[in-house]
């Protein structure tokens, strides 16, 4: 009987400090055991445990893409007990990865639309996963364009700058990267909310399904854009966060209503959540 | 002493202003007392919580002694006033679910006071020392299902 | 008790009706023998829903902190203490309570009389002047109000009201030559292995459910101890030291506050004994500090004052 | 299908027999309640109660059970790295539990057994457990069980019902499990008399359920609409927030993770946790879903007796043990709840 408590031991082999704010790292980790890799295939939405040993579990979304051999992503807010202790860790230290958990966006219904990811501040991780998933080679020619509109408070509090600015470089994505406010004179993106930066690109609902992440305040403006541009609820596709423990829908703390954010989400349509207690 | 020995650990809260001044003195005029102490320096004694004393008990501590200014000389006027009320039942609390008498202790040193500080360090070890480890309230692994 | 339901309404109604009040606390009759649950109205008509008997002992004090209206209260001795604890620690404030008085007689112990009646099916408790009746299918005991007494209230010398702006009767006598801790003593007389042993053996069944603390007045703390993660005070299993610690820190956290109105022990669904912790305080804080908590709108708590000659013989 | 009758005199040497291949685990007087315990050919279980204090969930969900150990030290070259606890899980035998108590294992398995995973603690426990279950005789006021799809002798979830028959019990197996204890049980074969005798008695007991719940209408109400409903914040009121309820209750399986480490050593445990506490809940960042007292109880009754029954569709999530009607320290009533939330019509005046 496999026992779905046991994570899979991996080291750290890179960290790298996104953030001017220092508080948001990204660990680069690769399996111990490297057939464990094969067991832990995932799709882009999907989140893990990252599992210190002494300190407890934090279900973080998985930032890499399953197009990505070798090594899984995830950036990590220093917040409590567990976040803390991890951005203290070094490379080359063990800890470990329990997961792929939770369900991912729907891959199956997004094949042969338009993608619109509207993104905000340190939600963009599950969406760097399914651009990259999206763009590689042979997986591109099943979705149409691609739009990103993707913000942050400041120029320094964007993630994974180095791939923003390559992928503005390309042709098959449409990239609106924008911050609240800057005095940099050298910004040359947008400057504006993310809820404005969208009614203003406006991406067409038709045929089109639109991922949104990120803070309670910008998915609560966001949405009234997104009406308006005729995205119904059930175009809409969002990722909650719950408090979580065990990740599979057994120790109870993240239920809403019939659902466990871990197990029957973390992805939920607008449609879903609209008949969901708030309780996110 | 054989290496074998038996050596008590014992925690020591020092206030910042008069007794880790004390015990700071005693170093510097060479005064002996045993090594027992590992010493950890508070604000003011009134800065003392019952999660401390009970955090060094739970930790394996044999013994706890925390010392602050005299009385009237606090540098926060007061701190140890209300300190004392504080301290007074706690100990008596903790004694009555069974702690020792000998493992709790409190004294009053001031930065000059270095050899009340070796004098009453070596009391406080000899005490702890004559009870033997510590066997209650020691946190160790939960031994559960 | 029953004497005062009648006018415990009439003044709920009026409070409620001449607008003194905005909203009402106190009790309605339970669904289980022995039972009452806290109730809040608003509207007089609901008045006729309150209820008062022997089976009062939850504390309502509890329910008054975090609220913005001006409320009105049924509270026993013990109770109203709690009410004048809440307001010097301003967690309340005077003009916001108006409290209803009840001389007290006692609370039942409902352990005790499910005892006495052999743990056989119990339908219903009648209370009588001198004492009570136990009533199921087949058979009726009668028993002296004073051996079914919870024990806090057969050791209780401060029954009536000590504020109150209304009160519901006549004022009862106070018990006199009453020894408190008589139960405490015993503890202190043993030898430290055999405390030691004893409150193991006191929190063994434990289940860290936390209905003492949370039936309890004084904790109304943001976030408790035991909550807090960093650092982490005290662990989360049914381990013995942290549930000790889990105890020995709550009745710490009541020194000086605790008016062992017994709302704790009748919480516990195991059955422990928890005020064996507050008592020993309570009765050091008597000996110490002259002091009994809750007895005074207008002086601090003995851990929020010191006097210059504070008894220190124990510190060196 | 087999059954036994064996006299009261003799069971104590029925239970010894057991023991030789299982451990036994019997209610006990224990102070003022009875409670389940290992029972070890000493003390005698007590066969006339009406429930255990706490329910025999513990047996599947220990309140505290050690789930990884590890290893702090750098030394080790698995340092750091989360492994089970090797752990024999023996044969074991709860005798006497209520059939309220088994059907909630029964209702439980479905939350620890999912197509996706399996909790594999969780499992082997159940697996290697048989439950003899007893019937009640004479059930409480408080039980509700027969309003809940459950009864003073229901067999879901037991392998063998036992029935009070006076002097004697009468063993009936109804599972492989069952019927294998019973082959290793002496004891004589049931008259026809006995046989009468029990069915008089199962009627007598299911006479004796005072207590009715109608949650008939529940499916068909509006998830929403229930949980905006008004009644929440007075039937929270008097609410403490403690656990009782949800400790006591035999279908409540929530927990939490924690590490602990001493030295070198360390563990990953779960506990019994509670929708009750506010920290069941609490974001990281300092956002609280259910931060008030009344979206805690609402969560409670809500999940018991709509998300359960929305999502599975297969009753509610109450087996009507009475535990939390019995023990909460103010007295919420969830008889009274379920009445109100199956009674409950939206309001459309405009106010």
């Amino acid at each position: 009987m496999k026992n779905p408590y046991v994570p899979y031991p991996v080291r750290i082999t890179e960290i790298i400090t996104e953030t001017e704010d220092r508080n948001l790292k990204t660990f680069k980790l690769e399996f111990l055991n490297p057939e464990d890799e094969g067991k832990f295939a995932y799709m882009p939405g999907q989140f893990a445990e990252l599992s210190i040993a002494g300190k407890g579990e934090i279900p973080i979304g998985i930032a890499s893409a399953p197009t990505e051999k070798g090594y899984l992503v995830f950036t990590v807010n220093k917040v409590g007990l567990v976040t803390s202790h991890l951005h203290n860790m070094k490379p080359g230290e063990i800890m470990g990865v329990r997961g792929p958990l939770g369900n991912s966006y729907p891959w199956d219904r997004m094949e042969g639309k338009n993608v619109v990811i509207i993104a905000g501040g340190f939600a963009f991780t599950t969406l760097r996963s399914s651009i990259v998933y999206m763009l590689e080679p042979r997986n591109r020619e099943k979705f149409k364009d691609i739009t990103v509109v993707y913000g942050a408070r400041t120029p320094g509090m964007l993630l994974y700058k180095d791939t923003l600015a390559a992928w503005e470089q390309r042709d098959d994505i449409n990239m609106h990267i924008t911050v609240d406010a800057t005095n940099d004179p050298t910004w040359k993106y947008n400057v504006g909310f993310v809820p404005a930066i969208t009614e203003q690109k406006a991406p067409s609902a038709e045929n089109a399904l639109a991922l949104v992440c990120g803070p309670p305040i910008m998915i609560k403006f966001t949405q009234p854009v997104l009406s308006k541009l005729g995205f119904t609820p059930e175009q809409i596709i969002m990722s909650l966060e719950n408090r979580m423990k065990c990740g599979i829908g057994i120790c109870g703390r993240c239920n809403i209503g019939t659902e466990f954010v871990c197990k029957d989400g973390p992805v939920f349509t607008l449609e879903q959540l609209n008949r969901l207690p708030k309780e996110y | 002493m054989s290496e074998n020995e038996w050596q008590p650990k014992i925690v020591a809260f020092l206030c910042n202003w008069c007794s880790y001044g004390g015990a700071d003195l005693a170093g510097i005029g060479r005064l002996q007392y045993p090594p027992y102490i590992r010493v950890i320096r508070v604000p003011c004694s009134g800065r003392m919580s019952p999660k401390f004393i009970l955090g060094a008990f739970r930790r394996g501590a044999d013994g706890v002694w925390v010392s602050g200014c005299h009385p009237g000389d606090c540098h926060y006027i007061e701190g140890n006033f209300y300190a004392r009320r504080k301290f007074a039942l706690l100990k008596n609390l903790l004694e009555h679910m069974g702690i020792e008498p000998g493992r709790l202790h409190f004294s009053w040193i001031s930065s000059a006071e270095s050899t009340k500080f070796a004098r009453v360090a070596t009391e406080v070890c000899e005490a702890v020392r004559a009870l033997g480890p510590a066997k209650k309230f020691i946190k160790d692994l939960p031994e559960v299902a | 008790m029953l004497k005062y339901a009648d006018k415990i309404r009439q003044e709920a109604r009026d409070l409620l009706q001449s607008g003194e009040v905005d909203v009402f606390v106190g009790f309605r009759k339970g669904t289980i023998p022995m039972m009452n649950e806290p109730i809040l109205i608003r509207d007089a008509r609901d008045a006729e829903k309150l209820h008062w008997d022997s089976n009062c002992g939850i504390n309502l004090a509890n329910y008054l902190t975090k609220r913005k209206e001006r409320m009105g209260v049924v509270a026993v001795g013990c109770h109203s203490r709690n009410i004048v604890t809440h307001i010097v620690e301003n967690q309340i404030s005077r003009d916001q309570v108006v409290v209803v008085g009840v001389p007290c007689e006692g609370m039942l112990d409902r352990r005790r009389i499910h005892e006495l009646a052999g743990r056989r099916e119990i339908l219903e408790v009648l209370e009588e002047e001198s004492g009570i009746v136990i009533r199921s299918h087949d058979f009726e005991q009668r028993h002296n109000k004073q051996d079914v007494l919870q024990e806090n209230c057969a050791i209780c010398i401060h029954r009536n009201p000590v504020i109150w702006d209304r009160l519901v009767g006549e004022a009862v006598k106070e018990q006199d030559g009453i020894d408190r801790y008589e139960d405490i003593r015993a503890v202190e007389a043993m030898a430290p292995d055999a405390r030691w042993s004893f409150f193991q053996q006191l929190i063994e069944p434990c289940i860290r459910c936390y209905a003492c603390r949370n039936a309890c007045p004084l904790c109304y703390c943001p976030t408790c101890f035991v909550d807090e993660s960093r650092p982490q005070w005290v662990g989360k299993s049914i381990d013995p030291v942290d549930t000790l610690t889990f105890h020995f820190l709550r009745a710490y956290h009541c020194a000086g506050r605790c008016t062992d109105c017994g709302a704790c022990e009748r919480a516990c669904p195991v059955g422990i004994k928890v005020r064996r912790f507050t008592k020993k305080l309570e009765k050091d804080i008597l000996e110490l500090y002259g002091w009994e908590a809750g007895l005074s709108l207008d002086e601090r708590p003995p851990l929020d004052r010191y006097r210059p000659d504070d008894p220190e013989e124990f510190i060196k | 299908m087999a059954a036994k009758v064996v006299s009261k005199d003799r069971l104590n040497s029925v239970l010894s027999h057991w023991r030789k291949n299982y451990r036994v685990y019997a209610p006990v007087q224990k102070d003022r309640f009875v409670q389940f315990e290992e029972w070890e050919d000493r003390g005698e279980p007590v066969w006339e109660f009406q429930n255990s204090r706490l329910s025999p969930k513990f047996l599947m969900e220990p309140q505290s059970e050690i789930l990884l150990e590890f290893s702090l030290d750098p030394r080790t070259e698995d340092s750091g790295i989360l492994k089970e606890r090797e752990r024999v899980y023996p044969l074991q035998i709860v005798v006497g539990i209520r059939p309220c108590d088994a059907k909630a294992v029964e209702l439980s398995k479905r939350n620890f057994v999912s197509q996706e995973y399996t909790d594999s603690y969780w499992v082997r426990r159940y697996e290697t457990t048989v439950f003899v279950g007893l019937g009640c005789n004479r059930p409480c006021p408080t039980c509700f069980c027969t309003s809940v799809g459950c009864g003073p002798f229901h067999e879901e979830g037991l392998d063998v019902l036992m029935i009070d028959l006076g002097d004697r019990f009468l063993f009936r197996s109804l599972t492989g499990k069952g019927r294998d204890i019973l082959a290793e049980m002496d004891g004589e074969t049931p008259s026809a008399d006995d046989e009468k005798l029990a069915l008089q008695i199962r009627e007598e007991g299911e006479r004796h359920i005072v207590s009715r719940v109608s949650w008939d209408r529940i499916p068909s109400q509006d998830l929403m609409t229930l949980f905006d409903a008004g009644f929440w914040e007075d039937v929270a009121f008097s609410c403490i927030n403690c656990g009782t309820c949800t400790f006591l209750c035999p279908t409540c399986w929530c927990f939490d993770i924690q590490d602990e480490s001493k030295g070198v050593r360390g563990i990953r445990m779960r506990n019994w946790d509670s929708c009750m506490f506010p920290l069941f809940t609490l974001h990281g960042s300092g956002h609280n879903p259910r931060a008030e007292k009344f979206q805690r109880v609402r969560q409670r009754f809500m999940h018991k007796l709509k998300y359960y029954v929305d999502k599975y569709g297969d009753g509610v999530a109450c087996v009507g043990c009475g535990r939390c009607v019995q023990f909460c320290p103010v007295n919420i009533d969830i008889r009274e709840v379920a009445e109100k939330m199956n009674n409950y019509v939206r309001c459309e005046c405009k106010v």
